[in-house]
């Protein structure tokens, strides 16, 4: 079980997907405006990669070397494309918040990379672990990045209509800008200076 | 006409594909060290974004939409990115071997270049006719070549810099596009 | 081989200076600049305290202490020496000069806050900023606050009944007046506006001032309003009017000609400020901001690397490829 | 006939920029400095391969001997600039070009006895080749600063000629006025020199350029020429004063407005430029066979008394400082050459070699160096049209290659832009380093 905890703990901590390796930025910075969206981005992205890894983990002795990124694309999408009938079922308002950008999750180069890197080449259980790290790592940044940017950007936290709190002066005032693409990429750029600075993340 | 220069300035500019909708955002942190290889990548991207968006519409309205399995068109998209990628390397190889070594490179990682696919989802979403995806597809490839661009001088001038050790390397790219992106936010709400 | 001897070659035994050449030094320097700049940017200063009153020395004061207050911090963070070398200050002044008489304190101090800390310092402070500190910190607290960033009180001094009315680049102040007596307001100073905006002349008086003493190029402002002016002609606007009113003296005098974000070239500088034009006329006519300046800068800003590569002199001697 | 007067084409750089010309010793008359009891001569003094020592330690030598040379051709000897004993063969720090080198150590004797001096009365009699050849065993070098072997500029390219030359009278440099004096105490030898420069290149265009804060030079050697030989050949042109304006790509743009080409030389579009301080050397040598031990020499700055000397080469600086009433008591810096370009020394028994033209005292306040604020000032003060900013911080990076490919190479390391940087930041240094190891890596 030792194998299994070193690869959960490595995606959340050593190798966390966002802020260290810097992948798959594009649904972070895009959902990140609200907790919500976030929290929807990171159970179809926990969904697809654990569904992902677990078949092509199964499948890796299966799969021809020459077409393997072929096939990894395939099944991911296929995973996308089934995570976004269910979100449509289910809970349409995040489905049409999170827009394009649920789709893109097909192109995500982290599901791709991992499914490339580690579950194409590891047994069930540690691709298992590895997904599951990964998701955590991921969630876990989004939920923080959208923290910051939904507080300064609405002057409050609410989740799923349950309103928080809401900050004294920032309340009336909000500072829309974190609302918006610049509070992404400034909130982002500011969260892994902080990280480096303090010496969680080492220079790459 | 004036719908057409709308959507071409729309994606260019007001609603920057990289800077608004971060999409393409991978090339801009990775192959923007240097002016000419980011160019070049933005070329190459733009010339991708076309051709498929051209295939894309038609592969929608003519096969799709007929057998009612839109729920397939991520699939079919990726196959017709895929396919053309592979097919425009081949092709180049053949052709023009200098072209294919300036673009070459780049073309294979464009393939999973969410810029690409994600336009081809936005026409899909905003139901665009085939000459305004053809537009469209122009307006994001100039808008994501011209960031490249100033995004590869605005880093080759960093280079000579003494930014503080924390804000090295990704995070003041960060930072570089949140002031780009402020500065691009001054063509929001353009009517023409 | 004995080398000479050390004890008898210093006939005084006092230890000489070993520095490189050259051994003089002409009278520039950074401080120098920058308090001449500072000194430059009194007259719409003084302009803005005339016609706002209270109203302007609070923003102005809370500005450039917010701005001077950030740097020295993040130099103790970044355990570096704090120079006061007068460029927060003029950062902290320059904002200051742009917003509106009315702001609450707080958003002005945060505009400064952002200009020091996010656009200049996150890139190593001095030199090394990429954007104008002073219209990023602007353009941020525009987008993030717009109704109080635009809320225009007529000039009144000290009174202390403010009365809110157009400002000149809004729509509803183009019906008025006739545009003699519309055209010597801009020029004095006797509109609403952002605090620096208002003094047509007092501004010039500052560019001019800075202009002569070799501090900022000609270039600059000069393909800068001349730009903007024979644009408006073509598309048939009023170019007096266009050239006179918002943000462009001020623009084009201290902001675009900031040596860090600006060219190096002179080619560079002349393309930097007829591009600033361009940019200023086509947001002002079909954008959605009520200026265009600030972004205009802003954008050439970030292109001033790239023009500063493709327009290096040609070195001595060398022939046409 | 009138020699017509011309008016330079090319006026250097911005006026807001002008440096300060302090020319104070312009109207002192050269003074001949005492003998030295003890004189050190370096072996290299010039470009190119070094000489090596003839002599022993032991030896006696006269006033003007030989005792240093070599074979190769591009190499210039030295002579023992007072008669005495040779007593040591040090290794010598060499400021000026930066590295370490032999010197030959002399005692005098006090005598100043000198060897046989041959003299020619007319030039007109001697060929070519030896007239060169009596100017390389005189061991002269260009006194511009460059110190290039003059034989070799007066050399001809193979079945090819120079079309024009230039005697510069150029004396951009603060405080320098050796030349200037040179010029009027010694203009006939000036004009003599010329005119055997001119019977070994025969050149079709003859130029004086002197700069106009020398009204006085100008009148002199204008008269001179009228009545010399030369009367109707040469042209005079009055140089607008403004640094670096006499070094020689800047002298050949004003005075035919022509550029040297890129890391060419001035013999590729047919110029030889001069000093008149060698065009002097070369008179002494081949009229009077006097090799060249002395050079005219400013001690300007902070001592009681600035000067214009006369000293023999390898005099130590103390010498001079003593002369000129010892150093002023805030004096913290000493520089052999001009505030521009010369070096800071530290040990007052440096000697003082062959084209060194002043001796500086000053007072220098060492500033911090800060960020370029990209003002722009190197880059307008440029002459050679460079970007010393980015050249400099291409070098404070170590990226030598781009240094290189930012021409680096055009840079006279005039120091103009160090000069005008308001952020003090050593611009030369840096270049100077950054040409230093683009060198070691080729």
């Amino acid at each position: 079980m030792s194998g299994f905890a070193k690869e959960f703990k490595k995606g959340i901590v050593i190798s966390n997907p966002v802020f260290v390796l810097a992948l798959s930025l594009c649904p972070v910075l895009a959902v990140t405006n609200t907790l919500d969206k976030a929290i929807g981005m990171s159970g179809a992205f926990a969904l697809v990669i654990i569904a992902s890894n677990l078949i092509i983990s199964l499948m890796r002795k299966m799969i021809p070397d020459i077409v393997r990124i072929l096939v990894f694309i395939i099944i991911i999408a296929t995973f996308v494309s089934i995570v976004e009938m269910l979100f449509q079922a289910y809970i349409p308002t995040i489905y049409s918040a999170l827009g394009i950008y649920l789709s893109l999750l097909a192109v995500n180069c982290l599901i791709l990379g991992r499914a490339e890197a580690f579950a194409s080449k590891n047994k069930v259980s540690d691709s298992l672990a590895d997904a599951l790290g990964m998701s955590i790592g991921f969630c876990l940044a989004l939920i923080l990045i959208s923290f910051f940017r939904e507080l300064l950007g609405k002057g409050g936290i609410t989740i799923f209509g349950n309103e928080l709190f809401t900050l004294p002066v920032l309340g009336d005032h909000p500072i829309s800008v974190f609302g918006m693409s610049i509070g992404a990429f400034l909130v982002m750029g500011l969260l892994v200076a902080f990280f480096k600075w303090i010496g969680v993340i080492k220079d790459v | 006409m004036s719908e057409l220069f709308s959507i071409f300035i729309g994606l260019a500019l007001i609603n920057n594909i990289v800077l608004v909708q971060f999409l393409g955002l991978c090339p801009v942190l990775g192959v923007s060290k240097k002016l000419g290889p980011a160019v070049n990548m933005g070329l190459a991207v733009t010339l991708v974004i076309f051709i498929s968006s051209a295939l894309a519409w038609l592969a929608n309205n003519y096969i799709l939409v007929p057998l009612q399995a839109e729920y397939l068109h991520l699939i079919i998209y990726l196959l017709i990115i895929g396919s053309m990628v592979q097919i425009l390397e081949i092709l180049l190889k053949r052709t023009n071997e200098k072209l294919y070594k300036s673009f070459g490179l780049y073309l294979a990682l464009i393939a999973t270049n969410c810029a690409v696919i994600g336009v081809l989802l936005l026409n899909a979403n905003e139901s665009y006719n085939f000459i305004e995806s053809l537009v469209a597809a122009l307006g994001a490839g100039a808008g994501f070549t011209l960031v490249m661009a100033l995004m590869s001088g605005i880093r080759e001038k960093l280079e000579l810099s003494n930014i503080p050790k924390a804000m090295k390397g990704l995070p003041v790219i960060f930072i570089t596009a949140a002031l780009l992106a402020l500065a691009f936010s001054g063509f929001a709400g353009m009517l023409f | 081989m004995a080398k000479i001897k050390k004890d008898n070659l210093n006939v005084t035994g006092e230890e000489m200076l070993n520095s490189p050449a050259p051994h003089i030094h002409s009278k520039w320097s950074v401080k120098r600049t920058m308090y001449l700049v500072i000194l430059a940017l009194m007259f719409p200063t003084a302009a803005s305290i005339y016609f706002f009153g209270l109203n302007a020395i609070l923003v102005i004061l809370t500005s450039v202490l917010a701005a001077v207050a950030t740097e020295y911090l993040i130099k103790l963070v970044r355990k570096k020496k704090f120079v006061m070398d007068g460029s927060a200050v003029i950062t902290g002044l320059l904002l200051a000069l742009t917003l509106p008489p009315t702001l609450p304190l707080w958003i002005a101090a945060l505009g400064s806050i952002f200009a020091i800390a996010i656009v200049k310092e996150a890139f190593g402070g001095l030199g090394h900023n990429i954007f104008n500190p002073a219209l990023a910190g602007r353009a941020f607290i525009q987008l993030s606050f717009p109704a109080p960033m635009s809320v225009w009180i007529a000039p009144s001094g000290f009174a202390p009944d403010a009365v809110t009315s157009a400002s000149p680049l809004s729509d509803a102040f183009k019906q008025i007046g006739d545009n003699f007596e519309l055209y010597m307001d801009l020029l004095l100073g006797n509109t609403s506006g952002s605090l620096g905006e208002t003094s047509a002349l007092l501004l010039l008086a500052g560019g001019i001032f800075l202009i002569i003493l070799r501090i900022i190029d000609w270039r600059t402002p000069l393909a800068f309003i001349g730009t903007m002016a024979i644009l408006s002609l073509v598309l048939g606007q009023d170019a007096v009017y266009q050239v006179l009113s918002g943000g462009l003296m001020i623009g084009a005098f201290f902001m675009a000609t900031d040596y860090v974000t600006a060219p190096l070239t002179r080619t560079g500088k002349i393309i930097f400020g007829a591009g600033a034009g361009v940019l200023t006329i086509v947001i002002r006519l079909w954008g959605g901001m009520p200026e265009g300046v600030c972004y205009a800068i802003l954008l050439m800003n970030a292109a001033a690397p790239l023009i500063d590569r493709y327009t290096q002199p040609k070195p001595y001697g060398l022939k046409k490829k | 006939m009138k020699n017509n007067i011309l008016k330079p084409k090319y006026r250097g750089i911005p006026q807001w920029f002008k440096i300060p010309e302090h020319k104070l010793t312009a109207t002192n008359a050269i003074q001949t400095l005492p003998l030295p009891d003890r004189v050190v001569i370096p072996l290299h003094q010039h470009i190119g391969p070094p000489s090596y020592p003839v002599i022993k330690i032991g030896d006696t030598v006269l006033t003007g001997q030989k005792i240093g040379d070599s074979n190769e051709f591009r190499c210039v000897p030295v002579h023992a600039t007072i008669s005495g004993k040779v007593t040591d063969i040090i290794s010598f720090k060499d400021v000026v070009r930066n590295k370490e080198q032999q010197a030959i150590v002399i005692e005098s004797d006090g005598k100043d006895k000198w060897i046989d001096l041959q003299t020619v009365d007319d030039p007109e009699s001697l060929s070519n080749e030896e007239i060169i050849f009596k100017i390389r065993e005189a061991g002269i070098v260009g006194m511009g600063g460059a110190i290039y072997p003059a034989h070799l500029k007066l050399t001809l390219p193979k079945n090819g000629r120079l079309e024009t030359l230039i005697l510069n009278g150029c004396e951009c440099e603060p405080y320098v006025t050796a030349d200037h004096r040179v010029m009027l105490e010694y203009g006939e030898e000036v004009i003599s020199g010329l005119k055997i420069i001119t019977k070994l290149i025969s050149p079709d265009n003859i130029f004086i350029a002197i700069e106009d804060n020398k009204p006085d030079a100008i009148e002199h050697l204008t008269g001179i020429v009228e009545k010399s030989s030369l009367d109707g050949r040469v042209t005079i042109v009055p140089i607008k004063l403004k640094y670096p304006i006499g070094a020689r790509e800047l002298l050949v743009k004003a005075v035919l407005n022509k550029e040297v080409p890129f890391s060419g030389r001035c013999r590729d579009i047919s110029v030889l430029v001069h000093n008149v301080s060698t065009a002097k050397a070369i008179h002494d040598a081949v009229i009077e066979g006097r090799p060249f031990i002395e050079e005219v020499i400013t001690v300007g700055g902070g001592v009681n008394n600035p000067q214009n000397l006369l000293i023999r080469v390898g005099t130590p600086v103390k010498n001079l400082i003593e002369y000129c009433g010892g150093k002023n008591v805030n004096v913290n810096q000493i520089v052999l050459g001009g505030p521009m370009m010369g070096s800071a020394i530290t040990d007052l028994e440096t000697p003082v070699t062959k084209g060194t033209r002043c001796l500086l005292l000053k007072n220098t306040k060492v500033k911090a160096e800060q960020d370029c604020i990209h003002c722009g000032n190197c880059l307008d003060a440029c002459s050679m049209r460079l970007n010393p900013s980015l050249l400099a911080k291409y070098s404070q990076s170590g990226r030598y290659d781009d240094c290189g490919e930012a021409y680096i190479d055009d840079c006279i390391e005039c120091g103009v832009c160090t000069y005008v940087c308001p952020a003090n930041i050593p611009i030369t240094q840096y270049i100077k380093t950054a040409k230093q190891q683009l060198s070691l890596m080729e």
